[in-house]
């Protein structure tokens, strides 16, 4: 089980774009894209840019329609609505459809779909239809390197664990290099190191052979980490999209606020230059962008776990109760409940420990603008 | 009736009797219809209504495909006798007898009587001492040649062997008069036909083989070999490739041309007879009651009823078979058995099959 | 609930559960002990076999016939068994994956050839292209006097083909049915075209089902008489045959061995392809595969079909209805009057054989499929031996010992019943062991888990995913059933008739127009048959 | 897809232990227990005691030999070696072995083994087969709520999104309360707020009903927060088994350390009370543990993100280059290559960025002890 160490750390530091000639042009596209399934929706006037080797990830809540979204552009589903172009020819609509075959598009199924009469190194070649045979062994040990999992060459799938399989699914998507990769939660399944290991090595290579790629992903530091751009999708269309650090740090909404990171909600009532909070009051410039037209009315203020500190105190100075405590390693992060109602989560390192039930005074520590959302 | 009705029943004046009362039956009602069957004279013979009648219940296995044809005659019996019943169970004659010799071995058989298209299924089944002695009244009324010496078995209806023909192809004085001379005929080279596993078949080389030997009977087989020569799986389909021109002659039994000409309107099938070799030989279908049974005397009134006048009229113009009593005629113009001269053989030697098999693999034919 | 409870609850179930060795050791006692009766009848034919000289009996198998009838035998078995593949998979693959319109039709079309006595569509093929046949006839205006023969190995291997291809597409269809689709999806995004991802995919994953089809094909051709006879090709069942015509049972026996080698041979090549089977299940996606689009194929396709159906059954059928004209008049009575009791005694008869077959066919299905040991498939293996031997020897054989060891079941509806299943069992066992190879075995480790002993589990869990095998199964049970001549005529209770018996007495009687009747409504009610069967595979 | 909030919020600060009479009391056992799948040895010789009522969290590399250890648990696989017992009986060893439906263990599978022929609710009510049929509608409701698919009652897998279907099988293996529950990767395909919700309705549910369950993560954060004990496995043995807060600290093997955070390690020579780093030298206490012995040898001192802080200077001033920066959403996490050759990673709020070759100075900022380990 020993991992090869990467020798090369310091060449990814964002300088393989090379490979992409205009990085600006539009690859992929999907136009008002919708599909059901009878009475069910599963996605809905989707519209979707993704540029000439970027890697876009697609998050979103279980069952929002990221796996339709990716199965209709790989040509595995027809949308009910809409088209899809890529590289602006019209690849499906209401009359023309391009089969899978012909689109050059790879993918990575979240339940694997190996197969399951092939031998490891069987399914990694699968695709390595136009190669000799003497360079399709090459292909197929350098992948299985990239995977570590070279031990496991002539095994059947199903001798595999779950991490090991997702792994060869991963390799054989890898192996013919498509123009378009399209990969479903890629990493769900394997342990943290050999996922960062991973994520890095795969992005990587898809930079360095200028491929586009759409990611699905479940774990919000892969998404931010690695992606060019986040779409963030809700109920079968895409709820906003952009570069990682705006969509983190400006969501649009309270959805997409509170799919990324820990969001709390802070009840404020804004009254002309201060806005009033379960906290105190604050001066309104804390808030980004213009609140002038709310004056006198209540908005929600988002503030992240290490936005706030919380500190011990007597009852009579409190702000709130300590309810629940997370530990996560390098610190806790603590749910605390307001006198105003609202309940917070407040990261603290881990030196300091909090009992249940514990007044604590919270303060407000962001040095940043706080995005905040009219009261619904 | 079945749901599909018999076919084509019905048309030879049965007045729907078949289907009615009993009692009603008549002799119309035994004999075919047809261009072959009209203007006969009334059979000649001990009658139906001259014999006790039948009552109770009788186990009849039923040998033979054509034995199909004989489930008429047992029909009409149990139309005829309201208190009789014939439990039939139809099959090839020679796997009833062979069932019928497990069966003994076993206990007994629940067989009362066994009815075969074939003499060789009989015998064998009287050389394992399955039978029970036939009452004198039916012994006499058949020829001594058509019954077994020890009167294990008697005969109930003729099949002679012959020579059918395609009429277009060739005419009936150029067919020879012994098989002996087939494979020597030019007319007849590469244009023959016959089904070397049909169980007549065998019985005919069989005869050859106590007529004249093996060793003359296996340059015969292979003779005809030469001569070029098709092979079938049964005789009917001889006769009928004889009618289509897919053959020139063939051998087979005299009825299934009959049988071709009845079905076929004008179809170019002729009929000949070989003389006083085994070309001619006429074997026969018949009966015996089986050892064990418990209902001897239904089985005896059983067979002297099949052979009755009536029963032998049904045989000759409805299977086309030849009768076995002398007061009835065969059909149309075939010829009568005396005249056929066949070979005077004892039929219960024609048991000996083994033989046969044997000798056809040795020739190559089977 | 007290933690108490929940605490002792583990400790007393810890102790008073049985602690049990191998959960398959009772599946294998069971299967062994259901093949040991199927085999027991056949003993027989080693007794008889015993009463020949050894010499002699070296001699018969060792003579030039022999061997040049055995040569022939092989040939004609390999010709069916690659002709019918080439025919059923695609048929197969038409119905249960394409947008084919009226599939459901198609599907019991495709199936019902199976119903049809080979001999009988033999005789249909040669009145219809035989040298003077319907064919030459229409042709012979024309100037075209001379028509290729029909007769010989190709006309033999045509017509065995046509009446034996439904074996491999009934199984094909049911590995298909219970076939997981995601993987063909994968194959698409790796750039295969439909045709080549069927070819690397599916077809190696249904190969166990085309195997179990091609096999039933292989013996059947091995042992068929009647086909071969009317196609004037010599084969070795026609040398037991005569010896039987001869009541040479030792002499028949013996030649039976060899026939039960040869199957064997026949079954360890089958071994031998479908080795690799054991590629265990492992993908968990459940999709079916998308409808294949056929287009522009849709035309060639249903021409396809309807060929094919107008072969198997059309013309047999419209041959005889042509016999049953021509046949006119002159014979009449009740001897030959159909009885409606015939169709009730077939239908009955059959699906008795059916239910029988398929219960019989699971735990050794099962075993095979799923059985760790080497040994776990020899039940399996072992019923095919059944299915290889003659109607005739089997019947014998059970006439010679139900007499001596159950003489009350002598000439019983139970006995015969019992001969079907000796004969017909593997048919159900290879379309069921086929779809068990398909079916996840975590299916029932979730259910185990979830407290189902492995009976339940698997009556819960697997019985219902295989469903189209085991439809299949009992679809070929039936269908064979239906038209077994002579075991039924054997074994049969004196005076009870079926569908087979009464066309077997007018067809011997020359009545061939006759047929048609019991012919058309054999079809029919096969058809209607084949639907209910067919709506069990639905339940998936 | 609106999901029911969880309103009794203050409920679970741990006060649900309640259901257990004695939990210091072993329920489960395993004693030197080897699989080996012919050559392939995928446990071996592990030992491990789980308590009663207790979670515990399996953690470790990909193939490393959990399912298989889940397995061997459930009764799915036969033990090669050893013996397991539950509540002091020994349900497998060499000679006796228990039938899986007899030992009341249920168990979440990572790849769901959802039974396809049946919709989701007859999955969730498969084994229910004691209750009366009323009752059994009312449970799986109550557990189709909790899995928030009430929507999905009549549907079949495979009409059903891949965190649907693990919602599915989670609810499944719920259902008959088992006294036993294993748990693989059992939120892998949910995104993270689901996750989170999931992971801790499912924790009161099983400390409510004292169920013993043992659940294998890949997730550090949910191995930390919810788990009464953590076991770090490596190649099919445990490596350390302790609760959540000693692993995290005080990890036992550079194996551990590197896979519970983001472990660098800091190459350092110890002489008498010093020991000597590419940061600078710093005293021996730093160090947790007695050093002495090492006096004079090299030691690898265990350093996470958030015990560096990097500052910006110049080349003569520097410790090292910044050669790679990872977005996280709250922070960015820097890898540094120091001059001394070590690589570390340092955490920092995202105000701050650093370019890439940015020389930085580093500094130990820990607040706490720091592991070390002899270097090999
Ligand atoms: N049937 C088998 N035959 C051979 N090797 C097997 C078999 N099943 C599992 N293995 C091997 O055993 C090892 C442990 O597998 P296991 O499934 O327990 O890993 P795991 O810890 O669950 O991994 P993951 O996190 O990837 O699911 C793996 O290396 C795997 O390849
Ligand atoms: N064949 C189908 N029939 C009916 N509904 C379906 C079908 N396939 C998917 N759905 C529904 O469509 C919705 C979207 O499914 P999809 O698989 O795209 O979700 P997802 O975003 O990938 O979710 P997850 O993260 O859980 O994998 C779900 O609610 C699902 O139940
Ligand atoms: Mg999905
Ligand atoms: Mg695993």
């Amino acid at each position: 089980m020993s991992r090869q160490t990467r020798t090369q750390q310091t060449s990814d530091f964002d300088d393989v774009d090379a490979a992409v000639a205009n990085p600006n042009r539009t690859v992929l596209e999907l136009d008002d894209v919708s599909k059901d399934y009878g009475h069910e929706v599963a996605v809905e006037n989707l519209s979707l840019d993704v540029k000439d080797g970027e890697l876009l990830t697609l998050l979103g809540p279980s069952g929002c329609g990221k796996t339709t979204t990716l199965r209709m552009i790989a040509g595995l589903e027809r949308p009910s609505d809409g088209q899809i172009s890529i590289a602006d020819e019209v690849i499906a609509d209401g009359t023309s459809f391009r089969k899978p075959e012909e689109r050059n598009v790879g993918i990575v199924f979240q339940d694997y779909a190996l197969f399951p009469h092939l031998t490891v190194a069987e399914n990694i070649a699968f695709g390595l239809t136009e190669m000799e045979e003497d360079a399709v062994g090459e292909r197929v040990d350098e992948l299985l390197e990239l995977v570590d999992l070279s031990a496991h060459h002539d095994k059947m799938p199903s001798q595999l664990s779950g991490g090991q399989q997702q792994r060869v699914a991963l390799a054989r998507s890898l192996a013919p290099e498509p123009d378009v990769l399209l990969l479903d939660e890629p990493f769900s399944n394997l342990d943290v190191r050999l996922r960062v290991e991973m994520r890095e090595e795969v992005r990587k290579i898809l930079k360095r052979a200028g491929v586009t790629a759409i990611s699905v992903t479940h774990d919000q530091e892969e998404a931010l980490s690695i992606s060019d751009r986040v779409a963030i999708m809700n109920d079968g269309t895409i709820a906003q999209i952009g570069d990682p650090a705006e969509v983190f740090e400006n969501p649009e909404s309270r959805f997409v606020a509170s799919f990324l990171g820990q969001a709390s909600f802070l009840s404020a009532r804004v009254t002309n230059d201060q806005i009033e909070t379960g906290l105190g009051s604050f001066d309104v410039d804390l808030l980004n962008g213009p609140v002038a037209a709310y004056n006198g009315a209540m908005v929600d203020v988002l503030v992240r776990p290490d936005d706030l500190q919380a500190m011990p105190t007597n009852e009579s100075k409190a702000d709130g109760y300590v309810v629940h405590r997370q530990y996560n390693g390098p610190s806790f992060v603590y749910r605390v409940e307001l006198h105003s109602g609202d309940v917070v989560h407040c990261m603290h390192n881990h030196v300091e420990t909090f009992e249940p039930g514990q007044p604590v005074e919270v303060d407000l520590v962001a040095d940043h603008d706080l995005a905040w959302y009219p009261t619904e | 009736s079945g749901i599909l009705g018999g076919g084509d029943g019905g048309e030879g004046g049965s007045d729907g009797g078949t289907d009615t009362g009993a009692g009603q039956i008549s002799l119309s009602d035994f004999r075919g219809s047809g261009p072959l069957v009209e203007q006969r004279d009334a059979p000649g013979g001990t009658s139906i209504e001259e014999l006790p009648d039948l009552s109770g219940e009788l186990t009849l296995y039923l040998g033979g495909g054509e034995g199909g044809l004989y489930l008429d005659l047992i029909n009409l019996l149990e139309q005829l006798y309201p208190d009789f019943t014939a439990n039939h169970r139809l099959e090839a004659s020679s796997d009833l007898a062979n069932t019928i010799i497990e069966e003994n071995e076993a206990g007994a058989s629940p067989a009362d009587v066994f009815m075969s298209i074939d003499a060789g299924s009989l015998g064998a089944v009287a050389n394992a001492g399955a039978t029970a002695s036939l009452p004198e009244e039916a012994l006499s009324t058949v020829p001594e040649a058509y019954q077994d010496s020890e009167g294990r078995w008697v005969g109930i209806a003729g099949r002679a062997r012959a020579i059918p023909y395609n009429t277009n192809q060739i005419s009936e004085s150029d067919i020879p008069s012994t098989v002996q001379e087939f494979p020597e005929t030019a007319a007849l080279e590469n244009s023959m036909g016959w089904a070397p596993s049909y169980g007549a078949f065998q019985s005919f080389v069989t005869a050859m083989r106590l007529i004249r030997g093996d060793d003359e009977t296996m340059s015969w087989l292979q003779a005809m070999q030469d001569h070029g020569i098709t092979t079938y799986d049964d005789e009917f389909r001889v006769s009928n490739a004889c009618a289509d021109g897919e053959l020139t002659a063939g051998f087979a039994n005299h009825y299934y041309t009959l049988r071709v000409q009845s079905a076929r309107d004008d179809s170019p099938i002729g009929l000949a007879f070989t003389e006083g070799d085994a070309g001619a030989l006429v074997n026969v279908s018949g009966l015996e009651i089986i050892d064990g049974t418990d209902n001897a005397d239904l089985a005896s009134n059983f067979v002297r009823h099949v052979l009755s006048a009536e029963a032998q009229e049904f045989f000759a113009t409805r299977t086309f078979a030849y009768p076995m009593i002398p007061g009835v005629a065969p059909v149309g113009d075939l010829p009568r058995i005396d005249d056929l001269n066949p070979p005077d053989i004892n039929l219960t030697e024609l048991a000996d099959v083994a033989g046969t098999v044997d000798l056809l693999r040795d020739a190559g034919v089977l | 609930m007290g933690t108490k409870d929940r605490y002792e609850r583990l400790r007393e179930q810890a102790t008073t559960s049985e602690r049990d060795s191998s959960p398959h050791t009772l599946l294998a006692v069971v299967s062994l002990a259901i093949s040991l009766l199927l085999l027991a009848p056949l003993v027989w034919i080693f007794l008889r076999a015993g009463e020949i000289e050894f010499a002699r009996a070296v001699e018969l198998l060792t003579s030039d016939t022999t061997v040049s009838v055995t040569l022939n035998t092989l040939a004609l078995v390999t010709g069916v068994t690659v002709a019918s593949i080439l025919i059923g998979v695609p048929l197969a693959i038409l119905t249960a994956q394409t947008d084919l319109p009226f599939k459901r039709f198609w599907t019991i079309t495709s199936a019902l050839p199976l119903v049809v006595p080979s001999y009988i569509g033999a005789f249909a093929f040669v009145s219809a292209f035989g040298p003077r046949g319907v064919l030459a006839d229409l042709l012979s205006p024309l100037g075209i006097e001379q028509i290729p023969t029909i007769y010989g190995l190709h006309g033999a291997i045509l017509v065995l083909t046509l009446f034996t291809y439904p074996y491999v597409f009934l199984t094909t269809r049911a590995s298909l049915l219970s076939f997981d689709g995601t993987v063909v999806e994968a194959a698409r995004t790796l750039n295969h075209t439909r045709w080549e991802a069927f070819r690397r995919v599916t077809l190696p994953q249904i190969a166990p089902g085309i195997a179990a089809g091609a096999l039933l094909v292989a013996l059947y051709a091995l042992s068929d008489f009647g086909t071969p006879a009317i196609m004037q090709y010599d084969v070795f069942t026609r040398m037991i045959y005569n010896e039987f015509g001869a009541r040479r049972l030792d002499y028949a026996s013996v030649l039976s061995m060899l026939l039960l080698v040869m199957a064997l041979g026949i079954l360890a090549v089958e071994s031998r392809l479908s080795a690799g089977r054991d590629g265990a299940y492992v993908s968990s996606g459940s999709r079916r595969p998308g409808l294949i689009r056929l287009g522009y194929w849709k035309a060639p396709a249903l021409l396809f079909c309807g060929a094919i159906a107008s072969l198997c059954l059309v013309l047999p059928i419209g041959i005889l209805l042509q016999w049953l004209l021509r046949s006119g008049t002159g014979y009449s009575g009740g001897g030959f009057a159909f009885e409606a009791s015939y169709a009730w005694n077939s239908v009955g008869l059959a699906a008795a054989a059916a239910a029988i077959c398929v219960v019989a066919a699971l735990p050794i299905a099962y075993l095979a499929a799923r059985g760790t040991s080497g040994i776990s498939s020899l039940p399996e293996r072992a019923t095919y031996v059944g299915y290889a031997v003659p109607g005739v020897v089997l019947g014998l054989a059970l006439v010679y010992l139900g007499l001596r060891y159950v003489p009350f079941l002598y000439q019983s509806v139970i006995l015969l019943v019992f001969a079907y299943v000796i004969r017909f069992l593997p048919q159900a066992v290879g379309t069921t062991e086929s779809s068990i190879l398909q079916v996840d075995p975590q299916y029932i480790e979730a259910a185990r888990s979830l407290g189902y002993h492995p009976l339940s589990a698997f009556r819960k869990v697997v019985l219902p995913l295989v469903a189209p095998g085991i439809a299949a199964g009992a679809a070929l049970v039936f269908l064979t059933t239906m038209k077994e001549l002579p075991a039924t005529l054997m074994l049969r209770p004196t005076g009870f008739e079926t569908f087979v018996t009464y066309i077997w007495l007018v067809q011997g009687a020359g009545y061939y127009g006759q047929a048609a009747v019991p012919a058309l409504v054999l079809v029919g009610l096969s058809g209607l048959s084949m639907l209910v069967i067919l709506r069990r595979e639905d339940t998936s």
